[in-house]
């Protein structure tokens, strides 16, 4: 186990992939010799130059649509958005495009794509670089969406989603990138896509909590253990395809569920989970299955408002207790 | 703006509407088609003849389509071709077999040419599952990837960027191949076009964007969705360009071959204005109250078709019996196409969860 | 009561608020001389000509943004998309300025505009033109979504969105344009945005539906009856903001739900409904919330493939039966 | 393309990395400024006065921010014009006050040049509720509506369409006013620019497209990420454009107030490329390794705001205790500002909640 920054882990995993495959090349916006805007890609122009480390103009449809040509066409295109709030000028390269394109054809041309970067807000950017997009993509058949909260699982899916040979959302957060983690120096290691981790044992009530919010459920379950009320956490961590499995056996156990999640609440990941659990766990709830989202309001520029617009310990914490009756 | 009443406001170009005096409106000026004859253009007659073929089956297959349509053989939308078969065929015959191809959802000439067999594609139309993308396509989704065929595209302008992309893999991989994207007149006006000429010409991409200007998109004349001439979007891009007349399939296949040719051997993008006319509606359920019978007669008179049958005569490349051979050879095969396709079974219900993913055992959320 | 087109209730919306604020306009792709692509704007060219009724060429993102600012400077546009598959091009001016721009400014700046035009599939159009977004929209903050079902509705729902102060979404169907219903002759009829209504009342079930869905709803609730099954559907016709209440006091009464949703299932309206039933009215249940959507996969063109694709009747009436115990 | 070494296939242009021999590279070439006087320019020695303490005040304004920000007195990104400030200043003397003006996140000045005062604008830095926005929008979303400043934008070309909006209704209205949109060269890649030109020329919008060309987007040279010269995008659309020498506040005026002129009277478009030069970073965390310091030097050797104040001291309409009682006054201001900001209140919890929706009663999904 070495340690690493999430940055790092995922430049090791785009390296190890470059290295392995040839077709794998890296494009984005000052991704190469601004050595990426988090540094996510430090040192691969140097390692890999022009030919597979590719700087783009400020061109989200476009650059987008070149990579999924690309993919069609052979290549292993690594798309890097400068945050998925500037992806949604590409919607219709993912949503119209990278989804459709081998179903519309009959399955004769394949998209082995991944779109990366970070997701959802990164402290006082204000209203358009706030926003949680992996809900949005989930919602659309054709895309597996992962938004991962850990270094060690950064790397290991990140190098899955590459070598898959479907279109792939992969999501990180401008806020972790200086996280440090364990992660694992296994050679070729590798977290298969659609499998969640339970990250922390217990049997009074299941959290559910994925990427950023993994971290502020971990920060509950402290506070919530103190009181004696023992949290399970579910870090799904693929979002889609999701393992319904590993969150109903949990459920099955404490019968209580709390799913925290970064987006709106309106039809979003944690209304998902919540409608899942119902139906397929019905006689074990004890409880209704709560979830704490961000409220359904713009995010706001001004700290305190920012702070208390973000989802918080303490909303888990008396969400837990609201269950725990 | 000086103020005005808001009566004389409008939002749309003014000035359009009237044709010169005593003459006919016109979708598209033509250039000059090409002097030369077949042999200059380095052109056998074997070659004429397959491109008669070619033109004449992409005219039938769609005639025999369209009643078809209408006899309620298929639903969807039906975007005939017809009209602009010169194009299509004068850019397969000056391209390599391994050159890529991508087009919008006036598709069907484009398959035909890249050898979707005219089975395969009334098949495609009938949802069929012997058709060339399973059934699962459609009028609007022709495709034949084997030949470089990438196929047809709905999202007006939506496939700009996926032609570059193809362009950018045949630069990385050094193969020599040169890939040409066609769109309408109407897909100039998306950003995804100007998008993808910004990073053509920045990367030096083997790519050619090819606007069939048929003179309208939909029921608006291009005069009134599109400012400047067309051709002349490469000038802010410093791009090459240039104007071909569509009618003729020579003009087309001498161009497009010195366009493919400097494209190989310099790695440089061009932009190229290719006019023509659509002589059926939009899709199936178009009145045309947008243009003048005079106006369709106009072009319908220079025939593309028409016009290399004349010259096969007149040169005496092919005698009328020769021809004819063609063209009932040609029927038959379509008549043959359209048995075919009724005759084929649909997909089986299952074939609804294939070709998402490229797992045997893929997932999907229930 | 006249009985109208589905068309003409819109065009009559249309053409009454254009005759009663001169700052509404109407922009789209083929609205003007063409007449509409469906016709929805016929003959308002010639009544109201080339400066309120104004044909755009392709570029979703340009017009929808240029709507945007219009309506940021005093003006009321209805902005039409000939489908809401293209609009996926115009998400960012949607997604990123119309429902962020006032909360940005402090409130500076209004925008009261109208996305409207057909959404989800139409029959045998493919992957590309068969896409449910209400659920997308809804998941944003700062949206009004709509989708109607019927004429009167189409109308009285429609006046209400050209005259709201905020952007709002409204969703037609292009299968739906031609169906004929009893319209409200009465003058300035308007139906308020958030209110739903029950559209057949009934003891053992509640199905929720709207748009095209709210069809196949009442063609399963007909079949279930004659087996002595009363369903109650429930027509939300605004999907945001929800009447909640309505819906939770017809399934206090039926303790039974069945969502039937035009989206794909992840994270849609349905996952939504379900969640807040689950939450709400927890103890009310006697069986889990069931959804019936699109299978998690693209259009397909062919047409007893894209008929098994679409909702069916026998779906519903087989999960009415499966909680029916 | 010729098949080729994969090692010698880069993405990316060619021949822009190294300046000619001896020379430094330049971030922009500028044109020449103009050699007209004030008084032939129509310019009186008050509204002189009155540029350069505009001018002043936006610099000082935006350094002493960025010690704030240091300091770690608010946080998010911080885009600092310093350097381009001629063009905020020319533009707003030679515009109406209630022509339209919009731009993107790197707003300060223009917010400064159209009313907001220093302690609005710096509480707005500091996310109090005395801000110009409320504190909601913080530095990227400075906005005065009342005063025709329609704010700064954070997605690189989002404000574009918007703009071509706001010069719809004027035009709808027909009030006579003049729209603006400024936006940087990264922004000229995006689609949005593209089908915006074409609306604005096809619908005659009274409006003017301005590039504010500092050189880099980010740390990319505008060579490297966009083809030919950006004024040249005019061309495709035959719309009027001009460049301007945007280190000059007099050049930016005389011309922009030639072309607001023009507008008014026509009702036609304008493509405007402004060159210019960003002194910092692209925001606070920026290493600016793409760049020399001498290169810097070059563009800080001719500071617009010091070309101003030669001018005013060589023409004699102030002197340096003239200049020095501006310059202090401005001082005052903005380390008042400090502390106006410093001491205002942050908004109300409840404020989280208000500005979603026109209503008093808005509605939230839970
Ligand atoms: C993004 C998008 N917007 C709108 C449409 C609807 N639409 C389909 S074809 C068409 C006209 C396109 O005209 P043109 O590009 O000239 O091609 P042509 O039909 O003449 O071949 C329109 C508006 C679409 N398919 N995609
Ligand atoms: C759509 C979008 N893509 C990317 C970004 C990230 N970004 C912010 S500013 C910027 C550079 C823009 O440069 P330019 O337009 O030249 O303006 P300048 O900063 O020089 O004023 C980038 C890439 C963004 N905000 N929006
Ligand atoms: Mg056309
Ligand atoms: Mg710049």
């Amino acid at each position: 186990m070495a340690v690493l920054q999430f940055r790092e882990a995922l430049k090791h995993a785009i390296d190890e992939e470059m290295a392995r495959d040839e077709r794998v090349f890296v494009m984005g916006e000052e991704v190469a010799e601004y050595n990426g805007a988090y540094k996510v890609t430090e040192g691969l122009l140097d390692k890999y130059g022009y030919r597979r480390v590719i700087d783009t103009p400020i061109s989200e449809l476009g650059f987008a649509g070149l990579g999924v040509g690309a993919a069609m066409n052979g290549l292993r295109p690594i798309v890097e958005f400068m945050t998925f709030n500037f992806a949604v000028l590409a919607a219709d390269q993912i949503i119209n495009h990278a989804t459709k394109v081998k179903y519309m054809t009959g399955g004769q041309a394949d998209c082995p794509i991944v779109f990366r970067g970070p997701n959802a807000s990164a402290g006082q950017l204000g209203a358009t670089h706030s926003v949680a997009y992996d809900s949005m993509y989930a919602h659309f058949p054709g895309l597996k969406v992962i938004y991962v909260s850990e270094p060690n699982d950064a790397k290991g899916l990140l190098k899955s989603a590459i070598r898959d040979h479907n279109p792939v959302i992969f999501m990180e957060s401008e806020q972790m990138y200086g996280l440090k983690g364990e992660v694992s120096d296994e050679e070729d290691f590798i977290i298969p896509i659609g499998k969640g981790k339970i990250k922390r044992e217990g049997s009074d009530v299941t959290l559910v909590a994925h990427g950023k919010m993994y971290h502020i459920a971990v920060l509950a379950a402290k506070e919530l253990a103190k009181d004696g009320i023992e949290c399970e956490i579910i870090d799904p961590r693929t979002v889609k395809p999701l393992d319904l499995e590993l969150i109903l056996q949990s459920v099955k156990k404490t019968n209580r569920c709390i799913v925290i999640d970064e987006a709106h609440p309106f039809a979003g990941f944690a209304a998902e989970i919540g409608f899942l659990i119902q139906r397929e766990a019905f006689d074990y709830l004890d409880a209704p299955v709560l979830r704490v989202c961000l409220p359904d309001v713009n995010a706001p520029f001004s700290k305190p408002l920012f702070d208390s617009w973000l989802p918080s310990p303490k909303q888990i914490i008396d969400a837990v207790k609201q269950v725990s009756y | 703006m000086a103020k005005k009443a808001t009566s004389d406001i409008r939002f749309a170009p003014t000035g359009i509407e009237s044709p010169e005096k005593g003459g006919v409106q016109k979708g598209v000026d033509l250039p000059a088609a090409t002097r030369k004859k077949h042999k200059s253009l380095g052109l056998t007659a074997q070659q004429l003849k397959d491109m008669y073929h070619q033109m004449y089956l992409q005219r039938r297959f769609e005639e025999r389509a369209m009643q078809q349509y209408q006899k309620g053989k298929f639903g969807g939308f039906l975007h005939l071709y017809i009209g602009q078969e010169a194009i299509s065929t004068g850019t397969v015959f000056a391209f390599n077999n391994d050159d890529d191809i991508i087009t919008a959802y006036r598709d069907h000439g484009w398959g035909l040419c890249r050898g979707i067999s005219a089975n395969e594609g009334m098949a495609e139309l009938f949802g069929k599952a012997t058709g060339c993308s399973g059934g699962k396509g459609g009028s609007m989704h022709f495709a034949n990837v084997k030949e470089h065929f990438w196929g047809g595209y709905g999202i007006v302008g939506g496939h700009i960027p996926i032609a570059s992309g193809l362009a950018f893999a045949n630069k990385y991989n050094a193969n020599g191949r040169v890939s040409a994207c066609f769109f309408g007149d109407g897909a100039v006006d998306q950003g995804a076009l100007h998008e993808t000429m910004n990073l053509a010409q920045l990367w030096k991409l083997p790519t050619i964007f090819v606007v069939e200007n048929n003179g309208y998109s939909m029921g608006t004349a291009a005069k009134r969705h599109t400012v400047a001439e067309i051709v002349d979007r490469a000038k802010g891009y410093g791009m090459k360009s240039a104007v071909i007349n569509g009618m003729d399939v020579f003009s087309v296949y001498e161009k497009m071959k010195e366009i493919a040719d400097d494209v190989r051997e310099h790695s440089e993008p061009w932009f190229v204005e290719i006019r023509t006319y659509r002589y059926r509606g939009h899709s199936m359920s178009d009145p045309q109250k947008y243009r003048t019978k005079e106006e369709l007669e106009e072009y319908q008179n220079i025939d593309p078709i028409e016009r290399l049958k004349s010259y096969l005569i007149t040169e005496k490349v092919c005698n009328e019996a020769e021809i004819s051979s063609i063209e009932e050879g040609i029927e038959e095969e379509v008549l043959a196409a359209v048995t075919f396709a009724d005759e084929s079974p649909f997909p089986e219900e299952s074939e609804l969860y294939t070709d998402m993913f490229v797992e045997d055992n893929p997932y999907f959320h229930v």
